[in-house]
């Protein structure tokens, strides 16, 4: 078991008792991880047996959990999403993987409700399980309430949910990180779930493989956000998302899933009043992609994103 | 079950244009058994008067009886015609006499009223089985299929119907109501009264 | 032999089981009455009606002070009015252990879901209502009702709300409601007085309505009194009044004398 | 203690978990579109509840629930059923077909055989072929696909009439002629008025207001009643089934 | 670090020769990494206040809060693992919820920090679990007046007049000593709470922070609120100034 | 639902509690019946749940015992946890949660008053059924139902612990005078912050009332009529 891989953004259906520690923050290059391949153990395992990393009920010295650190991880393995929030809208922006010309892309985003959907990041067999959780909180509060259940409190409850995973033996942190969108009364939301049990609002943010490259575009453009219409917000999205690939990749409407809350757009045709959450794939999204103006050549020196920048929150 | 739906049966009256209908079902049960498929519940009083007795069979007959006595008896010392209005009040009072036990029919009349200037006008009414008189301008339903008559001729009855319109519409009305009745049906007969003659029409129904 | 240990030292079940084939503690239990579980009770301790109505600025509700004991005026100095959150008031009739229970459950409600996420989601009269619903309705598919008939009037963003749930989970919402006696008696006054008029009414040509239908109701009514409150809920807020006592006027029977022909 | 039983009086007997709540609902499937109606008042005994408590439901663009019997039962059956349709959704990303919702209904229905939801249902719509469709269900799920139907408190007023006007029954058509298997929208809307209004004036628990749900198949059109009074389109988009409601008052009396 | 190694550090059901619990040790060095959180029990209530740190500029301000309500009456933060504090949070408000169902009163701080305490020691008591990586203040007006308590992740609990927990408590607590805390009013220990937080921070190491502050008072009828803002912004612009005379 | 089970010992009683300033005074007859006869005549039914709370019970006597049994276990629980007396509301909420939980189950009315801190007096009527009802002073029982009438005439605020034992004495014997489940003796307590006091009035000396005997007395002239005597041998 302590050497099997595992399938990150597959339908992994290998039961995963605790995480590997990636590579990268070893190595302190970012590895683009085949699907195939096949992890090997810590360099660091033959010099200096790291006791506490096993198991998700022990502190090491430090006070971290490394099993919900390395849980982290698992997110980052997954591909990029962004999602990002105006005063009328929130989108969420996703890239899709395939695993071959013969095989169909990943599936990134998924409808809660009318009024919430999601995008995924990590272990798509465990978005699978929290999302369906979600779902059925949200038709609850429709049963008890005959109300759309408040986004934040949707989101609160599976954080809360992932951390007793972070405290019992036996079990492991949930290996996915989501990005909720959502609307309420109080208006359109963003929100980051993480395994460690967190979840925070955002104006804009990204999880997955290379999401810093995305976050430090979305850092420099926020405040404009707010004010954004649908396309602009989309737009930025899209060149935050952009951020995420390797070189020689493009942005493309197979490889490309953007969804929305909030007021039908221009180039969108059949919109409920509410505005519900709504899924674009395909042709539909090309005519975003033509919205995005083209890369600036890439800085001389691009600095490399500093180890440190691991977006781990567990405390602060 | 009530002892009125023990033989089973219904009747319809309706006003026309110058004519009045009156028709029923053709079934005796015995409960849910089916006795015989040729049990008129219509008979005529006068000329221009018929009335249904749809309700319990025995009591079908014995009223029929008794209300042909009374309508002789009334011809005799009156030697006048029994209007429609005269021999519903003679109903009214004689099912009344009974208050207390009943019999177990809801009469329907249907008949023809001279008016002071000779001419004929349409004339229906019914009463419950303790002689509460209902005159009614459109129709007048009684027996198993009474909610069902209440529905169809609800929806089909028009005022001012001739008296061809007028056999169409209650033999539509009573036919599909006795359909859905397990009570009443096996065939009809219909009445139609206009001021010269009566027309009698036996119809085919379902026999299930 | 009684080869069950679990029926050692208990007594034995003769006529239901002569050769103990069964444990005791799965023997089918002799009860007295043929419909056998429990549950099923009366009411006890109980209100009598609640009003309702809808006028210009918000939601109208009254109930009168009295808890009745069968015919025994047993408690006079009961509320049957109680405000849940900040948008909605409820008004319950019937019995009265279950409404304190009602109370207990809506106090919890607000505190898990108000006053400890602090979110701004609080929850409206349409909300209360539906929860009501569903719990009364649970409670009677459990054969085991909660015997209330409860109206739930609010305001919020402009709407006003007004709505019914009884012990069995029938909603239904109205521009008048009374539940109990009311039905009858009050609610054919309200709906004149209200039906249509429900955008133009002021409060207080709504107060003098409701204060004739106690009235009525007083008269008519033996498990009512004369002591009771009155409730809106509007742009305001809720309020709900004191204790007030109704006027009643009898000088007209001072005259009379006997049942029929007597005069003296 | 004072003897309750004598306080109590009459009270004093079992809790009966059910009530009637009157009212009547009927559906019509012709060729291309079905038509399911119900009246708006709800009652118990004697007394109107309230003038307007629907009894009709839109399930899905092309699927709509009238329920009728126990309201309490009605509105919570449907909201279940919803409910399984908004999973359905999660799972499939479109909507259940009408013949499988069908299914559903008895499914739940039988469910609860030994405390039932004592409702009636009529479930109308439109079938994955594009023909319009009926069934009609019993509170514990025995249903059939039917061309019309009505039930609830006047069903045997109105059932009558529409096996008369719908099925032609005791009607022989013209010589060389036969009966419409369909009749077109503007017919049949005229037939559920005419069984609403009869109804009210002949049953108590009915009346106060009628609201008719049309259901179109895919790409066809309102076939001439566009223009009546009252009618408001419901469907959630333009190019598949569509949904619209037609609202009429009925005496209040 | 003399237990790194040793092996009886790996497990919370494990004592070490000199009778130490490393997990429950380790656990509070969880919550000595966290930003710092304080609470004031004064005169006539409790005043609450965070230190929350911003982990980036993305974070919508005020809208991820630290400071939780458990009760009307109540009001709860913690210092370390986020997603420990959640779960303390929402074991608090059962707790008071619990305590409704039996008495149908509220209950009193001692009570909610004595049954918190309970559930927290039980965390250090298996192998099965993890020790809570994180201290909690609860804090709040009963009918005995304004109650304080801290639980640390022992499960130890001590009723407080001014508590601090998290990285920058020491510096807290030598602020806290220095005030009158049972002259002070509410509205007067805002203000010291508000500054204090600003002192504690350290600009030099730190991320930007957040101000959050929460109280309970006559001025709040009873309820554990949010200080209004107006009295928190005014307070935030005090403290800076403080801080700059300060310095 | 309240019914009985065949030989089950009921309460057929007059129970009471008044508050007054400094405390409470709680009363009851001691009569206990299984059907017309009376299984014991000296019956206490003023339980002791705490040191300053009493409950008064009515209904059936075993229901009654068990839910008080289980109160003062809980009471005494509460003094071990929560390091300090509980009140007479939080005694009062334990009965009610009992009761109203197992209506089905149970027939019994409460009264459950004291003395506490918070407070001070006060008296809580908790009756079939559940709920539960603050008053000023509260009375139950079958022979309660009689004396309503009499409560509301005499009962007036700021009395003292004198003035309220005569008016609990009273209520009782005339309670006890016409409800034939009734009678017996009276047994009172008094609950201040200082002290409980037990009082106790014998079946031969309560307080009389209007008895009737004076009618049949001195309205006939007749010779006392000795019913059924005996010629002697």
């Amino acid at each position: 078991m302590r050497y099997q891989s595992h399938d990150v953004d597959e339908f992994a259906h290998v039961r995963i008792a605790s995480y590997w520690p990636r590579r990268v923050s070893a190595v302190g290059t970012r590895v683009q991880p085949s699907v195939l391949s096949t992890p090997s153990p810590p360099p660091l395992f033959s010099m200096f047996r790291n006791t506490y990393d096993s198991d998700n009920t022990v502190f090491s010295p430090q006070g971290r959990l490394h099993q919900v650190e390395y849980a982290l991880e698992a997110v980052k393995q997954g591909s990029a999403a962004v999602g990002l929030r105006s005063k009328t809208h929130a989108v969420l922006l996703a890239l899709k993987r395939s695993t071959g010309e013969l095989a169909s892309y990943q599936q990134k985003m998924i409808r809660i409700d009318d009024h919430v959907g999601i995008a995924i990041a990590g272990l798509t067999s465990d978005a699978r399980v929290l999302s369906n959780f979600m779902r059925q909180q949200a038709m609850s509060s429709r049963m008890t309430f005959n109300r759309p259940v408040p986004v934040n409190r949707l989101v609160s409850t599976i954080a809360d949910k992932a951390q007793v995973n972070t405290q019992e033996y036996g079990r492991r942190p949930y290996g996915v990180g989501f990005l909720v969108i959502g609307q309420d009364h109080t208006g359109p939301h963003l929100y980051e779930f993480s395994p460690s049990g967190t979840s925070f609002e955002y104006y804009a943010i990204s999880i997955g493989a290379r999401s810093q490259s995305a976050k430090t575009y979305l850092e420099k453009h926020y405040e404009s956000f707010a004010d954004s219409n649908l396309e602009d917000l989309i737009r930025h999205g899209l060149h935050a998302l952009r951020e995420t690939l390797q070189q020689d990749k493009e942005l493309t409407i197979n490889n490309t899933s953007i969804g929305i809350i909030g007021p039908k757009g221009p180039h969108e045709k059949v919109v409920s009043e509410e505005g519900s959450f709504r899924i674009l794939e395909g042709e539909p999204i090309d005519v975003y992609l033509k919205t995005m103006e083209a890369k600036a050549a890439p800085e001389a020196a691009a600095p490399p994103p500093a180890v440190g920048d691991e977006d781990v929150q567990m405390a602060e | 079950m009530s002892i009125m739906d023990h033989n089973g049966g219904s009747v319809i009256a309706m006003a026309g244009k110058d004519c009045v209908a009156i028709a029923s079902d053709l079934r005796l049960g015995a409960g849910a058994q089916t006795i015989a498929m040729n049990f008129e519940k219509v008979f005529p009083v006068t000329d221009r008067l018929y009335m249904g007795l749809p309700g319990l069979a025995t009591d079908v007959i014995t009223l029929r009886e008794k209300f042909r006595y009374l309508t002789n008896m009334f011809h005799i010392k009156e030697s006048r015609p029994l209007q429609p209005s005269t021999f519903a009040h003679l109903l009214s009072s004689t099912l009344y006499e009974r208050r207390f036990g009943p019999y177990f029919c809801e009469p329907v009349l249907a008949g023809l009223e001279l008016t002071p200037s000779g001419t004929y006008q349409p004339y229906i009414a019914g009463t419950d089985l303790i002689g509460c008189l209902n005159f009614a301008k459109d129709f007048i339903v009684a027996g198993t299929a009474s909610d069902k008559l209440f529905g169809v001729a609800e929806g089909l009855w028009e005022p001012d119907l001739g008296p061809e319109d007028l056999f169409e519409t209650i033999s539509q009305t009573l036919l599909n109501s006795v359909d859905r009745d397990a009570y009443s049906g096996w065939g009809a007969i219909v009445h139609v009264i206009t001021a010269d003659k009566v027309v009698t029409r036996t119809l085919k129904g379902r026999m299930d | 032999m009684d080869h069950f240990p679990t029926n050692w030292g208990r007594p034995n079940y003769n006529t239901f089981d002569a050769h103990a084939t069964y444990p005791l503690h799965v023997h089918p239990q002799p009860s007295s009455s043929a419909d056998g579980v429990q549950h099923t009770q009366q009411p006890i301790v109980t209100g009598t009606s609640v009003l309702a109505l809808k006028y210009k600025d918000g939601i109208m509700l009254a109930a009168d002070n009295l808890a009745s004991y069968g015919s025994l005026a047993r408690f006079k100095g009961v509320q049957r009015l109680q405000a849940v959150g900040d948008y909605t008031i409820i008004g319950a009739s019937g019995d009265m252990a279950d409404f304190q229970y009602l109370q207990y459950i809506l106090d919890n409600l607000i505190i898990s879901e108000e006053i400890n996420p602090q979110d701004g989601h609080k929850l409206g009269p349409s909300e209360v209502h539906e929860y009501l619903s569903q719990l009364l309705y649970a409670r009677r598919s459990r054969m085991n009702p909660l015997w209330n008939s409860v109206l739930v009037g609010g305001f919020r963003d402009g709407q006003r709300f007004l709505a019914y749930v009884d012990l069995l989970g029938t909603t239904y919402k109205a521009s008048t409601l009374a539940t109990g006696y009311g039905a009858y008696i009050a609610q054919p006054l309200l709906r004149k007085a209200v039906e249509g008029k429900e955008d133009t009414l002021t409060e207080d040509e709504a107060r003098k309505i409701m204060e004739d239908c106690l009235r009525v109701l007083f008269y008519r009514d033996a498990r009512s009194i004369n002591q009771y409150q009155i409730a809106t809920i509007s742009a305001a807020g809720a309020s709900i009044s004191g204790s007030l006592k109704l006027e009643t006027s009898w000088g007209f029977a001072e005259g009379i004398r006997g049942y029929g022909g007597q005069t003296q | 203690m004072p003897d309750m039983s004598v306080l109590a009086g009459p009270q004093q007997h079992q809790f009966n978990p059910y009530a009637e709540n009157g009212g009547t609902i009927l559906a019509i499937a012709g060729a291309d579109f079905t038509v399911v109606a119900g009246d708006t008042r709800q009652s118990e005994g004697y007394s109107i509840q309230t003038r307007y408590a629907p009894k009709v439901f839109r399930l899905t663009d092309r699927a709509v629930l009238a329920v009728n019997g126990f309201a309490a039962d009605g509105n919570m059956f449907v909201k279940k059923v919803k409910q399984r349709l908004e999973w359905y959704r999660h799972a499939h990303a479109k909507d259940m077909p009408l013949r499988a919702i069908a299914r559903l209904i008895q499914t739940m229905l039988y469910a609860q055989r030994f405390f039932p939801y004592y409702v009636y249902n009529i479930l109308g719509g439109i079938e994955e072929d594009g023909s319009g469709a009926v069934y009609s269900f019993d509170p514990v799920g025995s249903y059939e696909r039917e061309a019309c139907r009505a039930a609830g408190a006047a069903q045997s007023l109105v059932q009558p009439f529409l096996d008369n006007q719908i099925y032609f029954k005791n009607q022989t058509a013209a010589p060389g002629q036969s009966h419409p298997t369909h009749l077109p929208l503007s017919d049949v809307l005229s037939i559920v008025i005419d069984s609403f209004t009869s109804a009210t004036e002949r049953h108590i628990e009915v009346g106060d207001g009628l609201e008719i749900y049309i259901v179109l198949a895919k790409g066809r059109s309102l076939q001439g009643v566009e223009g009546l009074r009252g009618l408001r389109e419901m469907s959630s988009r333009e190019d598949g089934e569509r949904v619209f409601v037609l609202q009429r008052e009925l005496k209040k009396d | 670090m003399t237990s790194i190694g040793t092996g009886y550090d790996l497990s919370a059901s494990t004592y070490s020769p000199d009778g130490r619990i490393f997990q429950v040790e380790y656990a509070n060095k969880a919550v000595e990494n966290s930003g710092t959180a304080i609470g004031l029990r004064v005169k006539d209530g409790i005043v609450l206040a965070v230190e929350k740190l911003v982990h980036s500029k993305l974070l919508v301000p005020g809208a991820n809060r630290r400071i939780s309500t458990v009760d009307r009456h109540v009001g709860l933060t913690t210092a370390g693992l986020l997603a420990d504090g959640r779960h303390i949070t929402g074991q608090a408000r059962k707790e008071a919820q619990v305590f409704r169902q039996w008495h149908r009163t509220p209950a009193t701080l001692k009570i909610i920090a004595d049954r918190l305490g309970a559930y927290i020691q039980m965390y250090t008591l298996y192998s099965s679990v993890r020790p809570f990586g994180v201290s909690t203040i609860v804090g709040g007006v009963d009918k005995t007046g304004p109650g304080l308590y801290v639980v640390e992740p022992s499960g130890v609990y001590y009723g407080y007049h001014g508590a601090a927990i998290g990285k920058g408590r020491q510096l807290a607590k030598n602020e806290l000593e220095k005030l009158n805390l049972t002259e002070l009013s509410t509205r007067e220990a805002v203000f010291e709470a508000a500054r204090i937080i600003y002192l504690v921070h350290d600009d030099a190491k730190e991320k930007e922070f957040e101000l959050e502050m929460s109280w309970i008072g006559d001025e709040t009828n009873g309820l554990h609120v949010p200080v209004p803002k107006d009295l928190h912004d005014e307070a935030e612009q005090r403290a800076k100034d403080a801080l700059e005379n300060f310095e | 639902m309240q019914q009985l089970k065949s030989g089950e010992v009921n309460l057929g009683t007059s129970i009471m509690a008044v508050q007054f300033d400094g405390g409470v005074v709680v009363g009851a007859d001691s009569r206990t019946t299984t059907g017309s006869y009376i299984a014991n005549r000296v019956t206490d039914k003023l339980t002791y749940v705490h040191d300053r709370i009493y409950c008064c019970r009515s209904g059936s006597a075993a229901d009654t015992q068990a839910v008080a049994d289980a109160i003062h276990r809980s009471l005494q629980q509460y003094t071990q946890v929560y390091e300090g007396t509980p009140t007479v509301h939080t005694a009062a909420t334990y009965f009610e949660n009992v009761c109203y939980n197992n209506k089905d189950n149970l027939s019994a009315g409460i009264i459950v008053a004291g003395w506490d801190k918070e407070v001070g007096p006060s008296v809580y009527n908790i009756p079939l059924g559940g709920g539960l009802f603050r008053q000023p002073w509260a009375i139950g029982g079958s022979g309660s139902t009689y004396v309503y009438g009499y409560c509301d005439a005499t009962y007036r605020e700021g009395w003292g612990r004198d003035e309220t034992v005569e008016f609990v004495k009273n209520t009782l014997s005339l309670a006890m005078a016409r409800d034939g489940s009734s009678g017996g003796v009276i047994r009172m307590v008094v609950i201040q912050e200082d002290g409980v006091e037990r009082l106790f009035v014998p079946g031969n000396e309560l307080p009389k009332f209007w008895e009737g005997l004076e009618v049949l007395g001195k309205a006939s002239a007749q010779p006392p009529v000795v019913p059924m005597a005996v010629e002697p041998l």
